[in-house]
């Protein structure tokens, strides 16, 4: 029988994760998004990380001092992002990540979302390459190889393969078949199948091995290769509605 | 300079773009004021609101106290499924994008230029930029509506001949939605097509930075009784 | 509201096929080849038609005269053949596509498994071509396209689209939210993905719009455009083991 | 003229293959002889067989009057599931086999040479051909194994120095059990690493096709007690 999968600790999840990896992080506006993992690979420390995901921030349902990208780009841990949003949306946000870049600590490299989601699946499915639509005619494609298809000017983009993948699914079994929950699903899949290592933070009690019947499982076991059960709160990460977050806050205070 | 709060409110100008979405289409919406439109009401016609997180037929957002922490829009916001709702994942998402399948998209934008040129992921001299889903859903969607405030809150025109800063796709935007009023993007330029109540064709041309075609009578922005 | 998706016969739900249509059908090895869908399109007519399949024949679990490509083929509706197997695999088979490929009646064009899956997922999913490493070093990347990424050389390969596809399905619900079971998933999703009418021979009653909780969806409703409950044997095709369909023809020998 | 019937039978053919699967290997069985594979006793041993058609856990045959009719394995036979699989469909399945997740895939062959290359597709003057999986398996699998009979039925070797016919890989194949013995494909060529009982070295040099390493001493095929 070949090791367990199921780790007691997200310390041990990622005590072996390597200086210059390239790491992918599900999740989309907090849901599916691995903050223990983050916290964890925060304190486990390794530097020069390339990390992919949809952006650098968390979002209303986590209290804002929890781990996400930001903290590993404060942390320097971090030499190259590449993500769908690298700058603020909105004139009155600010990136933690703006601050690296226009120092020329990080590298930022900017990449529409369905590009980047495909590119991992690319990787995923052992394409090197592919065309897509997205990005002609506009400053990402300046100075890149296109080609007509049928008339339409594509853009080529590359496989975009992970060392490892850092995701959070809601039901797991001891295989590491998983499923996700609603919008829980978004990258998650994609970064696994993209990753030679998926290291997954679940949500609920794993299950037995087999436990998921066959046809229920969104991203089989065999892309899977760590998972650890996210411990209750305040101990694990857990969102929680933005009205909760903020009457905690201010029950903290009025403690102090 | 324009008055941010004259005309259309930012759900009137949501409610007017819906009135467009034809029974059965796809429609996905982009973060801030498109978000809107999932709110509308379309009475005997089904629509289908598509998000770029793979969820397909979610519908209002949710009552406070009653969101599903594991469901969001494209925006963040938690909103409810509607019957018949599927959950697909990012790839297969963006896959039901490029394919032609989204009937329309509507995004915010900084510019939007004549010829059907827009702008919406970095603004003059920003080193990055908020891309998200936008590139490709402007490239793929069937129909691109823009829903934007009429000027910058400098009082810039938002219509342009030609966009300043860089592009999000190039001549697809079919119908803008301001404050000020409804514009399609003809062969022949800009139009404006309808006027918000209380704003005048004059105001209309002083915080419009392109030639404007303006038929002699404008109608009103059609609204919900 | 859009008319519904629940057709009351196969007859109607094939009845505008055009003559030269490119049509893909589901199924591996029988689970889930719309058998019932076949039997339609035969008697429908339509020629000229270019067939997506992963091969031509049925499997064991159909009696011999149950419809399938070659039955179309034999029909003389049939101008080209795109399957992974145009030939038999074993000196012991026959298959009737080689006599019209022999005669010059039939175009068949061969493409691996693989590369013809991935071929129709890259149409459903607007990527107009891609590479794969399968095939290459082979008779079948003669003369064609190669390129070369990280040292290691990929065959160029362009979307397969289809006019429609045939599938067959274990549930579905009103607004066509499908899913399959177990092995019958197959090309099924793929080719519905892939196609501008997805028409569906579903063998439980159908449900009520939104009956499916939205995470267990295997292809979701907007893929599909026309369904048909498949009637109970006779007047239905389904599979069955092979002792049953033998002990049946000889039920049916001794009675006559 | 060889005698299919001399040596291994199919089923000790596959049981010596795959006494070569490691713990927690991802196998992929081709139609033929090499589906017998997944019948084997593998002990303690996890082995995941996967099949072209999205099934990833599957196990041995099933009973004759128990077969799921909505299951099969890659050659169409009614198998069983272990617990932990899972489906997908084909496109991911294929995913699967190229981004190099299949540690070993079994295949049958017409012909298999000393430089690796071996050809299942299409026999010699035939007009298309039978690929099915092999050529996405073959080109990115870990490992290939190729399990057939020592000769054709006409008695001409299938061990060959180069394949006559078309082939479905280049330089790829590893191992290679015939019902004469066990062969490896190393960089000096063809050698031949365990005979079938009751088979003599003579009887394998006199039905291969190629310059083949014999050493001074060729140990039985292994096999379970």
């Amino acid at each position: 029988m070949p090791r367990s999968k199921i780790f007691p600790s997200f310390a041990e999840a990622v005590s072996d994760i390597a200086d210059g990896s390239v790491v992918g992080f599900g999740g989309f506006a907090v849901v599916g998004m691995p903050v223990n993992l983050y916290q964890a690979l925060a304190e486990q420390g390794a530097k020069n990380l390339t990390c992919v995901s949809n952006g650098t921030g968390g979002g209303a349902t986590l209290p804002a001092d929890a781990p996400n990208l930001s903290r590993l780009i404060s942390n320097n841990q971090v030499s190259k992002v590449i993500c769908a949003f690298t700058a603020p949306t909105r004139a009155s946000q600010r990136l933690v990540l703006t601050e690296y870049v226009d120092k020329g600590l990080i590298e930022a490299e900017l990449v529409p979302q369905g590009t980047l989601a495909e590119r991992m699946r690319a990787a995923g499915a052992g394409i090197p390459a592919f065309y897509t639509p997205a990005a002609v005619g506009t400053e990402l494609a300046e100075g890149r190889e296109t080609r007509v298809f049928g008339g339409r000017e594509y853009l080529l983009e590359e496989a975009l393969p992970l060392d490892y993948a850092f995701i959070r699914a809601w039901q797991a079994d001891a295989f590491g078949n998983l499923r996700f929950r609603r919008s829980q699903r978004n990258f998650n899949p994609v970064m696994a199948m993209a990753a030679r290592v998926t290291i997954v933070e679940v949500e609920e009690e794993i299950l037995p091995r087999g436990a998921i019947d066959p046809d229920d499982v969104h991203l089989p076991g065999i892309f899977v290769h760590r998972m650890v059960k996210i411990p209750p709160p305040p101990e694990g990460w857990w969102p929680r509605r933005p009205a909760e977050i903020a009457a905690q806050q201010q029950a903290g205070r009025n403690a102090r | 300079m324009s008055d941010a709060a004259k005309g259309l409110t930012r759900q009137q100008m949501c409610d007017r773009l819906a009135m467009e979405f034809q029974d059965g289409w796809i429609v996905n919406l982009g973060i801030g004021i498109p978000t809107l439109c999932s709110n509308c009401d379309f009475g005997d016609k089904e629509i289908i609101f598509h998000a770029e997180n793979g969820v397909i037929g979610y519908g209002p957002l949710a009552r406070p106290g009653d969101e599903d922490l594991h469901l969001v829009n494209a925006g963040g916001q938690h909103v409810t499924l509607q019957p018949g709702a599927a959950i697909v994942h990012h790839a297969d998402s963006f896959g039901i994008i490029r394919s032609g399948r989204i009937d329309v998209t509507v995004l915010g934008a900084y510019e939007v230029a004549a010829n059907g040129d827009f702008a919406n992921w970095k603004t003059a001299g920003q080193k990055g930029g908020g891309i998200g889903g936008a590139m490709d859903l402007a490239a793929c969607a069937k129909h691109v509506f823009v829903a934007m405030e009429q000027t910058t809150r400098n009082g810039a025109p938002r219509l342009v001949e030609r966009c300043a800063i860089p592009v999000t796709a190039r001549g697809v935007v079919d119908l803008v939605i301001t404050n000020y009023g409804l514009y399609e993007i003809t062969a022949d330029g800009m139009a404006l097509k309808e006027i918000a109540p209380g704003v005048t064709v004059d105001e209309v041309r002083a915080t419009t930075g392109c030639n404007l075609i303006v038929p002699r009578e404008v109608p009103p922005v059609r609204l919900r009784a």
